[in-house]
């Protein structure tokens, strides 16, 4: 079991898991959103290599209606 | 006017709008509405707001699942964001989406008037631009500022005419002329039109575009209201080229005062 | 649009007309401007004047040649009349050429601001009407004559917004929405129109027609600017039934307030 | 020899004439006017039968460009 | 300043004025407040209305009472009257109590903006003046009505700047302008003055004077807005004596361009 | 009003003025008038600039020999700097002569409009404030410019109504009633004031002081008008503080609606 | 008994009566008061002169605050 | 002989020369000027002790009237 922070909610998984492989889990494609992981943009084509471990801060964005 | 239109091109950053008109796509009614009022407008650029994914419900549909992006641009804004740090990282999360290096950059601390923060704004634009964004910054009507910025290398100056959704129009008129005639970006109102008069006012002072949100997506019928204010950029643009006749103190007839019959 | 089109007609006196912006033919630097600006401006109804036939040229083209009224509608002015009792004549003058019976009175005893003689527009509306003309009066921006003329049974009232040929917009703005507000005939706002932007903003009050001359016949570009003001006056129409926005004295975000990404 | 003042001209013809004469005259087609005799405005089907006198005073007005 | 005071009266009707404000005595929260403002004010000349005596209560104190009419010249209107008759029949009792010939002529048809009526105020006017009154027409800023109503021989014109009890200020500035520019008699701008800066922007235009009554009585402090008013209206004439300065479309420095030091 | 006097002092850095008027002295069209001007006036605080002494007549009668400083406290500004590092530079030197420890601060880069620096203001700002000086910065009126500087720390903020030397009066009035509104310091509105009307709206909005210069200096006669602009300040203050009464889209009768007496 | 219709309102009284006296048993003085009797403006000093008889339409006005 | 630059101006002296001599020479008193000598701002009770050296720059400004 590991927890991770991702747009300020707690979430527990199983264990380390890929970007990509979350994302997944959510249903969502990359195409519509940006992630920033502890800090750092990730680029989308790092996505498959880029592991959320225990503790990692993970902000998820996408686009909405805006002025 | 054929003519016109054909000499007549918008061009930012190299690239060539179809449309003086840019649309916000916030508070509408609903999806079919914006859409309705999207295609009605002419418009081509569209601003789009970044938010947190709903984890709640990750699979909801979003603006880029509603809009043909064939047919509109997609300008990502930095709405939201107090400060210069906040509106870098927004706009670097924008763009790693890889639909664009444009941004609309908004620093706004002021959550009353929603009045942009000049100095913020111009450490944001420095560094954006430096980092190849084709930076498109909302600013208060300051001439100083505007011209600073166009210094930087941002690739228009968005002077405000009123505070954001408040429709009150041109209230910074005076300024805004000033900023037109010292800019050599395109210069794009932004925030306060309420009505086409105001899209034409802008335009007949010589601004090169505008960008309208609430006064579309607030109206009764923000389809026909989009049409409205194609309709008053157009023609206000068109009365810019055509150039208007001069102010008068006094009178003058339109009708000859020479030949006038008079009971004898 | 055509939906609002198909429901939005302006009739007066019955008569329904293709357009709410109405074209003097006075000013122009030639004629073949004066027909390009007619033709760009959509225009149905053309205001002309009377006056002397030149003796020494008898022969010299007049507008009744110049124009092609299969595609216009004429309405005569009583320009140059300072009485009620020369406006009647002239409009008398007028119907006897067999070409209409409506008649644009303009009672105008001031030579340099042009302003209309609202007792002696009462006297010579009350009278014409009796002889079935279909009064169109030019007034000042009263809200009680404009009132008194609608009962006496003018077909229209026609507040001005500034001088005639003065450019200066809509000066009376106040008074002419109490106008609009009371009216139970169309309102037409007449003289001070210099952009496409005052048009608009005259038919976003309600108002349901301008007339304009001076604003095209003077323009660098009349035709152009015909056009333009056909699209001031299309948009406003439009905004008026789109239902503008409501003004607010704050500012309200386009862009959601909730679900914004901040640095951790 | 007659006087007319047409115009607020002092006009000199042979004689008495037909309106319809004058405007031939003239060279141009009732159509395109109005005509006022002696304060009264004439019909034009009145132009065939309103003879113009010595001292009589007429008004032949056009349409022009105006707003 | 002496010297300006002691060179600039008003005179009307051959009287001279000790002050530019006329003060309206309706609508105070009692009479206490009416006497603080109306002693705060300086004004002279004080407007009152004729009303029916009320027969259950005959000798309750009236405004005759109330004031000390040594100190202040009475000049009764004819508010309430929506036709000439009504008003001449009002002016006709006001000046049978022996107290002044001087009529505040009003003439309102329309209760919601109590706009006067033009035509019935002519007629009132002529009617009145044939009978030795000084009548003081309340109108529409209209220029041309305003330059009839001389003719005819009133001894002021007083336009409007908005409607009475608005405090909208001067909505018709361009026309007070044009009344202003034309008049040979004392021009008073009566109704919408809000605040003293309307007050002083009317005595700037070149108004003789002006009258207020709401501003006063519905202000938070009646007897220190009385004042301010008073010191708006000083304001504004000396201003207008003093000749101001012309408005410029650039800037100008206000300390000197030249001998500037800068860091070596 | 004495009462009114009495509560309602001007506190600026801990200092209680006189008089919400401050004075600029260029532009006269010589000595004796300026001094006419301050006395009228009945200002304390007298703005001055720096320039270099001339050294082919440094004999010359400067005006701190012309002005009786025991009278007036003087405010030194930074006019002619085009940087922060300038406007640092003459606020020290002007410090060295022990004359005041304020300095009103202007980094004014543009010569046509004389725009201030929004950025370089805040640095200069927050450099003099560090040393000790009492800021007074004159800004654009920008909302959130004006809220960091009083953040900053200084003394005032000093949002202009429209270009210096320009006199058009409040162009940016809706965003200075914005700055009144957050302000924490005194709002000293500063420049395009041209009539005493101007600066009575200043202070009817809710202005602390106006500083004016050259609506006083190119009067034609500069006494009188300081006297009347003196008069509009004190005017606009005692109706911000007797509170005005609400604006209203419709009329409200001054005389009472019942007990009309008309014909039977 | 009369009847007099006074400022609208219908008046009973024992019999016709001057207008001075009248006014005194209102309890006000003239000074303060314009008079229509019948439609005719009374002048003050015709007070005294002036019979009020049944059927007679009287309207008494004062001043009052107004602007 | 020195030079100085005053004002922008090249200023020959014979020798270097006390701040305050060189204002006495210029006949002001400094009670109405602010001094800056290459760079450096000098404050009133320094001028005695301040020497002006051959290749210095001064400014020495005064109020004037301003807005």
């Amino acid at each position: 079991m590991i927890g991770l922070q991702v747009n300020g909610k707690l979430i527990e998984l199983d264990g380390p898991i890929l970007l990509t492989d979350y994302l997944d889990k959510l249903g969502i494609t990359p195409r519509g959103v940006a992630v920033e992981h502890n800090g750092m943009i990730i680029e989308r084509d790092a996505y498959p290599t880029t592991t959320l471990h225990d503790g990692d801060v993970v902000e998820i964005v996408r686009m909405v209606g805006g002025g | 006017m054929q003519t016109v239109a054909a000499v007549d091109k918008l061009v930012i950053a190299g690239v060539e709008l179809r449309s003086r008109l840019f649309l916000g796509t916030g508070k509408y009614p609903d999806d079919a509405s914006m859409l309705t009022a999207l295609e009605a407008s002419g418009c081509e650029l569209v601003t789009v707001a970044l938010r947190r994914l709903d984890l709640d419900d990750p699979k909801k549909k979003t603006i880029l699942d509603v809009i043909d992006w064939k047919r509109y641009r997609i300008l990502p804004n930095t709405a939201g964001c107090r400060t210069a740090d906040e509106a870098i990282r927004i706009a670097r999360l924008a763009r790693s989406m890889g639909l664009s290096d444009w941004v609309k950059l908004e620093v706004i601390p002021d959550p009353r008037y929603l009045f942009p923060d000049p100095e913020e704004t111009l450490i944001a634009a420095r560094i954006l631009v430096d980092e190849g964004f084709k930076v498109l910054p909302y600013i208060n009507a300051d001439p100083v500022l505007a011209r600073k910025l166009q210094e930087i290398g941002t690739v228009t100056v968005m002077p405000l005419g009123s505070p954001i959704g408040s429709g009150q129009g041109l209230q910074t008129l005076e300024q805004i002329r000033i900023i037109i005639d010292e800019a050599s970006v395109p210069v794009v109102v932004d925030a306060g039109i309420g009505a086409p008069s105001d899209a034409a006012l802008a335009m007949e002072l010589g601004a090169d575009a505008v960008l309208v949100n609430s006064a579309v997506a607030l109206a009764r019928d923000p389809g026909l209201m989009a049409e409205a204010i194609k309709g008053g950029v157009e023609a206000g643009r068109k009365a810019y080229i055509a150039g208007r006749m001069p102010r008068r103190g006094h009178a003058s007839a339109s009708s000859p005062t020479e030949g006038i019959s008079r009971p004898n």
